[in-house]
């Protein structure tokens, strides 16, 4: 591709970052329509404006979603840009990958598409970069051929994600790979065919530093915790005295419950008063651990803040036992599932009925007693509706 | 049916494992961060797991991911992993790999780094690359702010972890409403509307109830045609209308820009999570390069580097330091647009007389 | 216009200042609470200026004001004040007429106490002495209560100060929206409507307005009168539409009665001011001396007594200790009604990961 | 009075603290009236309600306000509680009183009332409880003759009041004894005949620790603090400490922003991060007080729950030298309330207009420039109202 023909996105090549022009660059070569992609993006950079237009609805038999249609608004002018829907396939719990199933992917994704991907796409899922509605179907028979599916669009369960967890991490409290996995295998329906009010979206992270930032962005957030006392390796501890690491600055100060005492010789963590926020852990992993009794916490409502401004997940199940097959997790969601069917408006996330309906209702509605650990602290208002009140004859 | 597969969901997790992690899974015993970029994590058996991270644009062409499959295959028994921030992460139970390995893949021209106190990659959206509302381009915006960044990709040079995020529009898919640095697209003009064939397009009770200030009401054109109008003052440029109807197109070019937003987190350690607060509210559109966009997110960081003690996130800092000094310290004009004026704009202001002088 | 005063303001404090505080007027350098009631002030110029706090039930008759005048003029040089905690204070620069003062008042069934670490005053309101709103009378309960701490008065037993308050309604006349404990009066069924003559009396469309919630609708009795309906399940029992219209009484006997509250404050010292919070939705009026309300402030007391550490209000020890651990010591049922569902209820849950078990 | 007639408030002379049931029975010998409200008391006690109704309008000549009016639901019953009106008369500031005019008040009142007070009211006046209607002129009269005048009530300026300050007091930063005083009397008009949208109330305090509850309970709190160092005194830190005295737990772990340094020797102080929360030196009157350059913060929009929820004041003008005369502050009060004028609702008190309003707009209304100490953090959510856009011809 001639290198005039973009310069504005040619300055984007400089820098030592790994440059995204230069990704579909490579790509432009061998394909037509990444060519027409880029020199419309050089109109969007010439004209501060965007050349796609609203998606129609595209997408592959039998699925009400994982594919998002997208039309240039110039597609005289960017004929290869017409069209360039994007596909969203499901990753696999903790985006783990052997090479041979990635060049399988790409070789896909080269012979049906663009050849560009996003890896990944902000909800998890592996992005198909621009394909053309003809080649949906094809597509779609190549990758299930080898193992993959779509993920979520639309008013559906979208593709659940984690954190590497288990994988690769001290602090997992529960499989959450494995929480991933089988909930997207189990919920398949509600992922392709969109039937709830609006989107809804799992996220599972094994501790409370949050790695998938679930209590952020999920509706439905699972989030790993333990219930019984921190673990201390008091000569470990020592040693990282010795080697001159600050336990005072790094924890004892750090902790916002201030329920840490360090006499230079032992630590000593007053658990009643520990909110397991994880930084003494964090900063002293050979020393200190999660306790033995885990589970996880389960917390709901999270959402960009269109319309009614940013939610973030809040505690439904302060702690859960994780038990195989996951039966409570999926009795909980289904509970939330249906309170949502029969009271959700068009377009209202799960956080915005919790907070239309008002949270002691909703529990009601979803059958879990209210705990004080919902709250940050209980209402400063004296507005209680009560459900009843006594008269003359009681 | 035919023999058309459906639902299959994705593949097993449990195939892309490499060895070292199913002998170890659920039972690693602690981590240490070796230099930037590397990890080990040491199993309660007292196997090692090394990991290379490495800085991706995100959007990648099939050629660079057969390069890291061609080094997965050289270096890591062929496996790899991918970040929830987009990075790759390298996979390998053999000390001896990793520096051949970093090698080879910084001669390819990707930076290893992104972990502990470094920047680590920008969790970004489509912009114009993809999107129809997007007011401006995020990858573009990503690799103008990293080239900047790039040698705080590379070391560990700031107090604790920094997590930034750009998102094209008030959507904000991804991260924006929880990150310590934080640029998000924003339009700043009302729709204009395009009376023409509104009525085909358009279901105008929809489009009215979309507004989240009840900004619209129906009308008529003069030629008797049903059309929209808009109250511009109560307008705050959402485009949720634009979202039910494309003949309210809201994109443009002169008011279109960025605001730079600051102080998130969703990590539980130390304070709770937070959203993201603004500091400069608009900054025109300036592309390739945004200069002032890289300036504004430099002046942070800089800020941040001096004054964050260990561990403290962008909104520990700022709560230990005050608000007030925050602004003082960048530079950052204080006005009446960042005050909430928001459904629970109340619980935002100042009801105490803990204050700064 | 005659002889007849008007706007002539209140009278000159300066009038009524003992000399010792003329001297030392904005001239004070410290003070020490000598004992339960206590206080010296010392000024700049070595002054001092001894106060003694005693208790009133706020409702004072003419014989008991005189008689603290006799008190100021035998030891007080003929001044005295009140506090915003209607106490009474003697002020006196001698500080051989402490003792013998406080004899002869003690004598006179009166306690001298409140200073520091006590349970001073508690703030209150009219009830059924003279409001017409009122789900509960507020000097009964202050009695019933007081008479339990009256230790806690004349003592310094509690780890911090501790600010106490009552209220007839949810107007709140006074202090329960920013008190350590609060005790308020409330309703807890709709409004009766009396249609009988009620357009005599009441504006309908005010009165529909004043509904915080929506309830009220305007209606047609089945002789065809104008009246008002209430949707009861939209009601909250604030009483804004009976303060609007008479004819729509609130008062009920068997319904009303008290809910308990904590951990509210004004000052800044430490955390900053504090809404109050409900912990004990409903407790049935029970006059003449409210056991069960004496008995739940008598709990959270003495939670506060043995779990509250130096300087801590209510509202610091429960952010210290947890509220659910808060609701284990006193025992207290945590209900739905105890969840928010207000305007800014979202800002109430617990959007973190930060429990304790 | 016969105690059988009151058996239930009987119970309440019973008990160590002072009981209101004395009071009144005190007064009931010579006070008919008296007597019948506490029957009607008693009555209240035995059915659980109130047995007072709705106030009518009554008053004075020429004031809109000052008596609260009061009658008896069952005036058959309780003829001398037919009519029961409360008086609330202007308190000198500070609740200062020489036996003199005390004595004085307490004979008005015995004359031409029931002889009951409330001393104090909550808003901070005089309560004169219990007069009839006929009674309102000539207590005015003699009230005025001795230099008395009554409060606010109603849509009005409500009586300010302040903490005991500079009279006893050294944290007082400046004088808010005279600060109320010169209130009362230069917004006469603004007390006795109300014209406001509601009530509006005023209150001072000398510095943070708010001893009349400014930030909680006025539409317009005035509250003490300073600008420059807190000045310490070694010597009366190191007397403290030798005492006793456990500086650490008293200020270091107390201080919200962990300002403070003890080596057990000398405190050390990081006064750019001092909040002014006055915790240190509350603990340690002697060692520590606050700086030299002293003035005020003012505060806006505090009130009571109904009926959108409670809210306390926040700042409106985070720092103000007091200069005799008070002109700006009458300035800036005056400025408020003409846009509260132009803009209010009826039965909107002002806070609640800064919230419909929003607090950006309504600076600007009022003239005043925004300043971050005015929010706790700024704007979470992305919905700014633009004055205006640029335009093509721009
Ligand atoms: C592709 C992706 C951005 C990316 O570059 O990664 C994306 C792209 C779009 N999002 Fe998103 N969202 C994506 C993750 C998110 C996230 C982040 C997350 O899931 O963790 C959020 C914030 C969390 C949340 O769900 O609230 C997000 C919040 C939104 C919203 C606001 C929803 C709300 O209730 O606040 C919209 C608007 C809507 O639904 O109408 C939206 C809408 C859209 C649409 C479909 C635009 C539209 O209005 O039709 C975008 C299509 C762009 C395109 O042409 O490709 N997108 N969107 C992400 C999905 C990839 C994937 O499947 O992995
Ligand atoms: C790989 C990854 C998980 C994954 O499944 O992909 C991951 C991996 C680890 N995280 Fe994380 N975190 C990862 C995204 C996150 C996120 C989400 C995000 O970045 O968007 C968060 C929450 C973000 C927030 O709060 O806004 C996150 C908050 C943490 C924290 C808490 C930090 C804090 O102090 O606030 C820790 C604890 C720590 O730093 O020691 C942590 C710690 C760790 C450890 C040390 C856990 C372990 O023992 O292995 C791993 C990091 C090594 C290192 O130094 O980077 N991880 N971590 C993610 C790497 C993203 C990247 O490429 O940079
Ligand atoms: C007399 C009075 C002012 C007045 O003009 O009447 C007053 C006087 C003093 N207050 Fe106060 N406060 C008085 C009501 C208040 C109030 C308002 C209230 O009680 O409703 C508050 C705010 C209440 C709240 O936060 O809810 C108040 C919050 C304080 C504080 C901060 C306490 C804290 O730690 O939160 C201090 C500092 C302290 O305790 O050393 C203080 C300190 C003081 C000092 C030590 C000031 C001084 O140097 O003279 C005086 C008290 C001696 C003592 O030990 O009691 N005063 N003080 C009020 C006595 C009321 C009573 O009879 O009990
Ligand atoms: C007498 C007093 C209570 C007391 O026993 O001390 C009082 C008594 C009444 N208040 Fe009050 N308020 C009194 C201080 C307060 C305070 C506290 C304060 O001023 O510091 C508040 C809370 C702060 C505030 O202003 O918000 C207060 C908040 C209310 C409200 C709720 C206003 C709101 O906007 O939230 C009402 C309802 C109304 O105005 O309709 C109210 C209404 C009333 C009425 C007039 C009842 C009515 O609806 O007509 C009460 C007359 C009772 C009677 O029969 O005597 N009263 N009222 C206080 C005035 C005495 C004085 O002048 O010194
Ligand atoms: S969320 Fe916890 S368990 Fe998961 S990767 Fe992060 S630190 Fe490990
Ligand atoms: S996990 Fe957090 S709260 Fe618990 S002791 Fe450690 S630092 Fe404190
Ligand atoms: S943030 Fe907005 S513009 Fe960007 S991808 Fe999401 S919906 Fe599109
Ligand atoms: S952009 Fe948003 S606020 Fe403006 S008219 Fe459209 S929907 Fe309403
Ligand atoms: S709180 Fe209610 S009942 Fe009590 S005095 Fe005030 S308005 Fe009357
Ligand atoms: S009591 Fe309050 S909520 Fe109930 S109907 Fe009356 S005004 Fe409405
Ligand atoms: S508010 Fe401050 S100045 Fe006033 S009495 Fe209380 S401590 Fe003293
Ligand atoms: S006044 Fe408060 S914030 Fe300032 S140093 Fe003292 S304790 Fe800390």
């Amino acid at each position: 591709m001639a290198e005039s023909e973009t310069p504005l996105l040619d300055e984007l090549l400089k820098g030592k970052w790994p440059s995204f022009i230069k990704e579909m660059k490579d790509m432009a070569d061998t394909k037509p329509m990444v060519r027409d992609v880029l020199r419309q993006l050089e109109q969007s950079y010439r004209d501060k404006k965007t050349h796609w237009k609203h998606g129609g609805i595209v997408g592959v038999k039998g699925y009400g979603g994982g594919i998002i249609g997208r039309y240039s608004d110039s597609p005289e002018k960017f004929p290869g840009a017409a069209h360039f829907h994007t596909v969203r396939v499901n990753q696999p719990a903790g985006w783990f990958y052997s090479s041979e199933a990635l060049r399988e992917l790409c070789d896909i994704f080269e012979k049906y598409g663009s050849g560009l991907t996003n890896m990944h796409g902000s909800t998890g899922d592996i992005i198909l970069l621009g394909t053309t509605t003809d080649e949906l179907e094809p597509i779609f028979s190549a990758l299930t051929e080898k193992g993959w599916d779509l993920g979520g669009s639309g008013s559906a369960l979208r593709t659940p994600s984690c954190c590497v967890g288990p994988a690769r991490c001290e602090w997992a409290m529960f499989d959450c790979l494995d929480v991933c996995h089988e909930l997207t295998h189990f919920y398949q329906d509600e992922i392709h065919r969109p039937a709830f009010p609006y989107k809804f979206k799992i996220k599972v992270s094994g501790c409370p530093n949050d790695c998938v930032s679930a209590i952020a962005r999920s509706d439905f957030s699972i989030i790993g915790t333990w219930k019984d006392d921190i673990i201390i390796d008091q000569e470990e501890m020592r040693k990282y005295h010795a080697e001159g690491k600050d336990i005072l600055r790094s924890a004892v100060m750090l902790c916002p419950t201030r329920a840490i005492e360090w006499d230079g010789e032992n630590i000593e963590i007053d658990n009643e008063n520990c909110v397991r926020c994880m930084q003494c852990i964090n900063a002293f992993p050979k020393g200190l651990a999660p306790g033995n009794v885990r589970g996880a916490t389960i917390l709901l409502g999270s959402k960009a803040p269109i319309v009614q401004g940013a939610l973030f997940s809040s505690v439904l199940i302060p702690f859960m036992e994780i038990e195989e097959g996951y039966a409570e997790i999926k009795d909980v969601l289904e509970r939330v599932w249906d309170v949502w069917d029969d009271h959700g408006e068009n377009k209202e996330r799960i956080g915005e009925l919790v907070e239309r309906m008002g949270k002691g209702e909703f529990l009601e509605q979803v059958g879990i007693e209210p705990d004080v650990q919902m709250v940050c602290h209980p209402r400063e208002n004296p507005y209680v509706f009560y459900d009843e009140y006594l008269e003359e004859e009681d | 049916m035919n023999a058309r597969k459906t639902d299959i969901g994705c593949p097993d997790y449990k195939k892309f494992l490499p060895p070292v992690v199913h002998a170890n899974y659920g039972k690693w015993k602690y981590h240490e961060v070796l230099k930037p970029g590397v990890t080990v994590h040491v199993g309660h058996s007292g196997d090692k797991l090394f990991t290379v991270r490495v800085g991706s644009p995100r959007l990648l062409s099939v050629k660079s991911i057969r390069f890291f499959c061609d080094m997965a295959d050289k270096y890591c028994e062929g496996f790899l992993r991918f970040t929830s921030r987009s990075n790759i992460e390298m996979l390998t139970a053999t000390e001896e790999n990793i520096e051949p390995m970093i090698k080879e893949i910084e001669a390819a021209g990707w930076p290893v780094g992104g972990t502990a106190n470094s920047i680590s990659n920008i969790i970004h959206t489509q912009g114009w690359v993809h999107c129809h509302t997007s007011a401006t381009d995020a990858s573009g915006l990503v690799k103008s702010v990293m080239d900047d960044l790039y040698d705080d990709f590379v070391s560990h040079g700031v107090p604790g972890r920094l997590k930034l995020a750009v998102a094209c529009c008030l959507n904000m898919c991804g991260a924006v409403h929880a990150s310590d640095i934080a640029i998000l697209g924003i339009h700043r003009r009302p729709p204009k509307v395009d009376s023409e064939a509104l009525t085909n397009f358009c279901e105008i009770p929809t489009t009215i109830a979309a507004c989240p200030t009840g900004a619209i009401r129906a009308d008529i054109t003069e030629d008797g045609q049903k059309t929209l109008k808009i109250n511009e003052s109560q307008c705050m440029y959402c485009g949720a209308c634009y979202t039910a109807c494309p003949k309210l197109p809201i994109a443009d070019a002169l008011n279109d820009g960025l605001s730079i937003w600051v102080g998130g987190k969703c990590a539980n350690a130390r304070s709770i999570p937070q959203f993201t607060k603004m500091v400069v509210p608009w900054i025109p559109n300036n592309p390739p390069r945004w200069p002032e966009v890289v300036e504004a997110v430099r002046t942070i960081v800089d800020v941040y580097k001096e004054h964050g003690k260990p561990w403290e996130r962008m909104a520990d800092m700022i709560d230990r330091i005050g608000w007030a000094r925050f602004f003082k310290l960048t530079g950052f004009e204080f006005t009446k647009y960042h005050i909430d004026d928001y459904k629970l704009a109340t619980k935002s202001f100042n009801a105490s007389m803990h204050l700064r002088f």
